[in-house]
């Protein structure tokens, strides 16, 4: 608006149009203390809910401390070096340490159009829901203290290079991969690790013979929808302002949810003759995974068609490969995110060519792109599962990955955080 | 004195308290189990597998009183649980030694 | 204020004003984003935790899924045809289908003054919402698959036309009907939908002996406090902008819900000796309902009065005139959404008065305005029945509308979703 | 951004700039409404939910209905005298009564840069929540009719003097204590009310030898994600504006609510071996509580000093301290609020300095600051405290504070509310 | 070997426990259950309808032991239960044929 | 006619059930219970307190059968049951009288 008025001050008297500092916009401004405040809750309550309720009683509150205490300390660890290591300037993998500390940014230092200060907040919340995302996959058996061990030395080195690689002008953005709003950085780098930890932490006892069902699926369905209100401060606010972009993200996702959703709903339906609750929230996270990098790109038939392939592919994965390779991802962390995430990033190269009604690649250069996507996933997946085999590696040899039989068997709550989730 | 427990099918509860009470029975016990038997339970479908759940939720009915009450309560009971389908349940009748009522420290089947 | 500086300029040039192009304003849009989440917040988690919270235990997952999945599938439809034929140029009566499948919302078209797409999703949560509310009066006992046909046909039918006579140029539009944000399209609409259904699909086994009784108060009071919340969206988002009669909106949306709260509160608490949980949240309703009407034209007085006179009639209708006529409204669909959306409907035209500090409408007119609302409900209320009438009668005679005896006392969870909700 | 552009305006003609009316800012207002659907938020539900899972079941609705009752009657009281008292002019302790019933606020009032619409709706908000955090000190015991009388009592002749004095030019003012977002007009003002509701209410039946334990963490878990996010509105909002010190009050309540929710985290699991989920939730909130009058001078470094110190302080506040005294908090509203506030309260005026990273305080006038601080707290503390006392006695002499020895046993959602909570 | 059923009210549980380790019992086990009978259950508001919940939260304990402890079990259960109002509950003594200690097999009156 | 009453571990539910399945035992009746004995709780924290916490989760599994097969079951279930650990539980064998199959009506043994 600013650069409009401008513009037309600049035109009345004749004069060049020099191209001016960006300013503060309070719009902008506006949107984007939202969309970190919706970031933020998806993880809490909203991940925490859907992962609690989907464990045994026993195991309620271990998710719910797990998250709490990944969103405290990573703040904490975004604020020291992760803001610095990310976003400045460095080589290919990573940036640099000028901003240790948050050094630099005051009441009026800007990034764009918007206060540094809530641009590095809402990368904050970023940071703080992929960790969070992974301990889906070992619930119910990993220690606290393996975790919050794992969590720090995966964010140091698989979630900040792959951030600097993907949007801090690093190797992925050398190669134009399309990651709007965090497929590959958060979603693809987050199920990879799970599907790695959940093997190497071992099965739960029981898996496989006994029903390990949900304790409270009213929970599981609360968080979903909590998950997608709040995914929309995910995508459209990964625009950084209130625009045009932004708006179209916000439609994109909601399409892309949805149509996920009833695809799901429909096969299962169909498959087992009850579309069920669990299935259904899973399958709109699945949609709105798969959509996230494409979410600046994509129109409304895209939206569609990622929709309708994320909802049926994650299905397949999350019921019948994992039963075929029997690794137990408890709660679906690489079955949907992983999974989600490769379709979507896939999917983004296509649904951005013109003639998919998406923002604009023609239709020579769209094979392309989904070349440099398929590059981007595979450095993605390699990058992260080395980093997470190692580091796993490390804390078992260490302070051990796995709880006691016995603890496992009182449950996580007693032996890890000496409380139980109900009492009367 | 004799106690009867009846474990029955849980939405029968209220007509069996009912006919319970129309032959002068007024006080019971009542309990929430799990039952396992002839009659199979229900399949539930998560992440795409079925589960069979063996245990169907009954209830325990227990009602301590004098012998010569026995034979009337059991078949009020029977004819109040009765449905004919297959997990109706069953009764059973034990001994009981002594019967005190706290309140009053009344004995036997006056404590009832 | 780009309007006012474009206007400056020109008075300093001398130069003719000129009524300028809308152009996207950044903090209408941001506004404008988070108002469209806030009413998809009020459908999941809000409205399935407040049903959900009513229902017996072995059907709330039935709530849950239902809404759930009626939120993807009129995402799907609205896509489809329900955005054409609710808002484009038509008859009377509906639209036509130059729009179907969003076609020709890019990046860049406008609705006013933030992106087109940004006004269709926030329509869209509209639609979803209102088939959702119905649910409630029938629940515990319809089957999943009629539902979703049912929605389906009376969305079509009874919600894109009533939406297009009183917001699209039609038949109410040209009587000038007031319904700000919804009263008559989403309220009264969904509330004689519900009667008609839960008198059709009959009552619940139990109904008037056994105490069908909550299972989780709490979750119905969480519920109804995201209702609240997120009926800000719904009402001071209907402005379509951030200024001073969506600020307006905001306080009187409050007032309102607070005082139909508080007169219900003490209305039961002298009839019955205690203030209920139950009857606080349900106040609360009524109160929002009654005021989405006149939530652009009413002031802080106005919306007293209608908090209060809805409190108090919603009470009677809720308890003694469904227990009178004894149709099993099980979550007083009809109580609340359809007697408070006409006490609404009605006082929207007294409370738009001047002396009534609303936002303008002569002593003179007063009469007309209300007898203008009066007939806007009287064709809402036809409307709609007559379309469920039809609809209900085709799915009962063909996959039939009422689940099984069995099925009933089952649950439905079990019976249409293969799952309990609750394990340990 | 107006201002600029009168600026640049009147500079490139040469012309005397005019100090210029505000106008209304859309992005200003987009925020502000967003804000107090977020500080609405906070109380219902979140800490309706907080403070309900920490309740045995037999209690939660009670804790419920007080939290959603004390919502609707506070907005009434507002509208009716609170923020005239609060806000119009008057003497150093009270405002006047310009503006009962909201006398003047229109469509086109603004305050500042937002509607006055949407300020006082904010405010209200905040009106809403103190007297709801109160509570929590007497839960489980004090009957409802008193719980009303009391808040009504204490919110005219504490909350709206204080906020008076702090905000409205008054006492506090004149001192230039910083109360950014109501460190001293809410925490310590609710966190007194409660030590002394608490004592005079008399301890729960059971306190010191029966584990009273919560009834539901997982509730508590939520509810403080929900005032976490909820407290974005509180301390950004209090800027009134989407700036670049919005954006920093953003920043520091992330860093200070996840310091000090860490801080308690690793202090519990030293000195009990087991960190729990009520721990962490705790320290949250009490970092939370501590950043709030610091939130719009202090920076990153201030945040984490001020969330060490909170978490430390309130730990030993609500474990050693609580039962040293021995008196019955029952959810710690003195240990986390009124302790926390005065932790925060008077860091405040150290990490306003700039050597703190804080936004301009020198060195030299620091320890001037400081003693305005703690006069501030000091003058707080005694007044909310002998309005507590008198009003407190004075209803126990009239209908009296407690509840029957029954009931208490029974539990006061079947006394006071005739509901349990959970059925089947 | 005799069981003894005692049916009490729920808040009076912790007293009932110590007066029982008091004369050296240290095992039982607690069932909650719901009772009905003379105590008449409170009314619960719903959608301004009033329903009576008929059925009140009691404790079951269970106390399995030798003959000759039966009687001072019994008083020191009536003692500790007592509140004197309606409702207070009923204890019941049945015969038992043998006991076994799972961990030990150990049999009899050794296995309590 | 007896009724077995054992108190097992919850873990150990399946166990126990599959060993009965063996000796053609299809038919028991389950209940959530809390036990108090020798084995003691876990301690949980709570502001800053730990409470240890007496009532320990059984199970107990009720099976009413002919005498004959008494023995057979109480030595399947001790088998399945045991762990050797402390809180294994105990097994009671009380004396029947009647048993009555519901849907049937059928008697004594047969209606087990
Ligand atoms: N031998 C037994 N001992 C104890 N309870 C039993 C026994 N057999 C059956 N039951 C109880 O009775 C219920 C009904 O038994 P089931 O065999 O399913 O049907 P039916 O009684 O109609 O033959 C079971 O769920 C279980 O609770
Ligand atoms: N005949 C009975 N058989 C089994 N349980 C009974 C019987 N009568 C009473 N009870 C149990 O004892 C409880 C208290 O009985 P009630 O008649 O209310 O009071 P009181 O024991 O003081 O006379 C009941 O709630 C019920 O659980
Ligand atoms: N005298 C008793 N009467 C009834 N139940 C008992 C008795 N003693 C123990 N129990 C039950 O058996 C369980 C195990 O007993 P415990 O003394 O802890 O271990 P163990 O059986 O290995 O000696 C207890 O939790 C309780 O439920």
């Amino acid at each position: 608006m600013l650069f409009l008025f401008l513009g037309s001050v600049s035109m009345i008297f004749g004069q060049e149009a020099v191209e001016p500092e960006p300013t503060l916009n309070s719009g902008d401004t506006a949107w984007m203390i939202v969309a970190t405040v919706l970031v933020l809750f998806m993880t809490i309550p909203g991940l925490s809910l859907f992962y609690g309720g989907l464990v045994r009683s026993k195991n309620i509150l271990s998710i719910l401390v797990q998250c709490f205490a990944l969103t405290c300390i990573m703040t904490l660890l975004w604020v020291t070096y992760g803001y610095s290591l990310a976003t400045t300037d460095g080589n290919a993998f990573i940036g640099g340490f000028e901003k240790v500390f948050l050094k630099g940014i005051s009441v009026d230092t800007l990034s764009g159009t918007i206060p540094e200060s809530v641009f590095t907040t809402f990368q904050m919340t970023f940071a703080i829901i992929t960790p969070a995302l992974i301990v889906g996959a070992f619930a119910e058996r990993m220690k606290f203290s393996a975790i919050l061990l794992f969590s720090t030395i995966w964010f140091t080195f698989s979630y900040l290079p792959v951030w600097h690689m993907a949007w801090g002008g690093g190797l992925l953005a050398g190669w134009s991969v399309i990651d709007f709003a965090g497929g590959t950085v958060v979603h693809i780098n987050a199920g990879i690790a799970g599907l790695i930890a959940c093997i190497m932490v071992g099965k739960r006892k029981g898996f496989g013979s006994a029903a390990l069902m949900p304790h409270n699926v009213p929970l599981t369905v609360i968080g979903a929808s909590m998950l997608w209100v709040g995914w929309f401060g995910f995508n459209a606010g990964s625009e950084l302002a209130a625009d045009g972009t932004a708006g179209m993200a916000l439609l994109v996702t909601q399409i892309a949810a949805a149509t996920a959703a009833v695809t799901w709903m429909f096969v299962e339906w169909i498959k087992t003759g009850k579309p069920t609750a669990v299935g259904i929230a899973t399958g709109t996270i699945a949609g709105l995974v798969a959509i996230t990098p494409a979410s600046g790109t994509a129109g409304p038939m895209g939206a569609i068609l990622i929709g309708v392939c994320s909802g049926l592919i994650c299905y397949v994965c999350a019921t019948s490969m994992k039963r075929a390779f029997g690794y137990d991802d408890s709660l679906d962390v690489f079955g949907v995110h992983g999974i989600g995430g490769i379709v979507g990033a896939v999917l983004t190269g296509l649904c951005a060519a013109e003639f998919m009604g998406g923002s604009g690649i023609s239709l020579d250069s769209t094979g392309a792109q989904i070349f440099a996507q398929i590059k981007g996933v595979v450095v993605t997946i390699l990058w992260s599962g080395i980093v997470s085999i190692v580091a796993l590696f490390l804390i078992d040899k260490t302070v051990g990955l796995r709880t006691s039989a016995e603890s496992e068997e009182m449950g996580l709550d007693l032996s890890d955080h000496g409380e139980s989730g109900y009492n009367s | 004195m004799k106690k009867i427990e009846a474990i029955i099918k849980p939405f029968k509860l209220e007509e069996v308290k009912d006919a319970l009470s129309e032959i002068g029975i007024e006080g019971m016990t009542v309990t929430e189990v799990k039952g396992f038997g002839r009659q199979k339970g229900h399949t539930e479908i998560y992440r795409g597998s079925e589960y069979t759940v063996d245990f169907l939720p009954k209830i325990k009915v227990e009602i301590v009183l004098g012998d010569e009450q026995v034979e009337s309560a059991v078949s009020a009971i029977i004819n109040a649980a009765k449905t004919g389908k297959i997990g109706d349940g069953k009764v059973f009748v034990c001994p009981v030694d002594e019967i005190v009522r706290i309140r009053t420290e009344e004995k036997g089947e006056n404590a009832v």
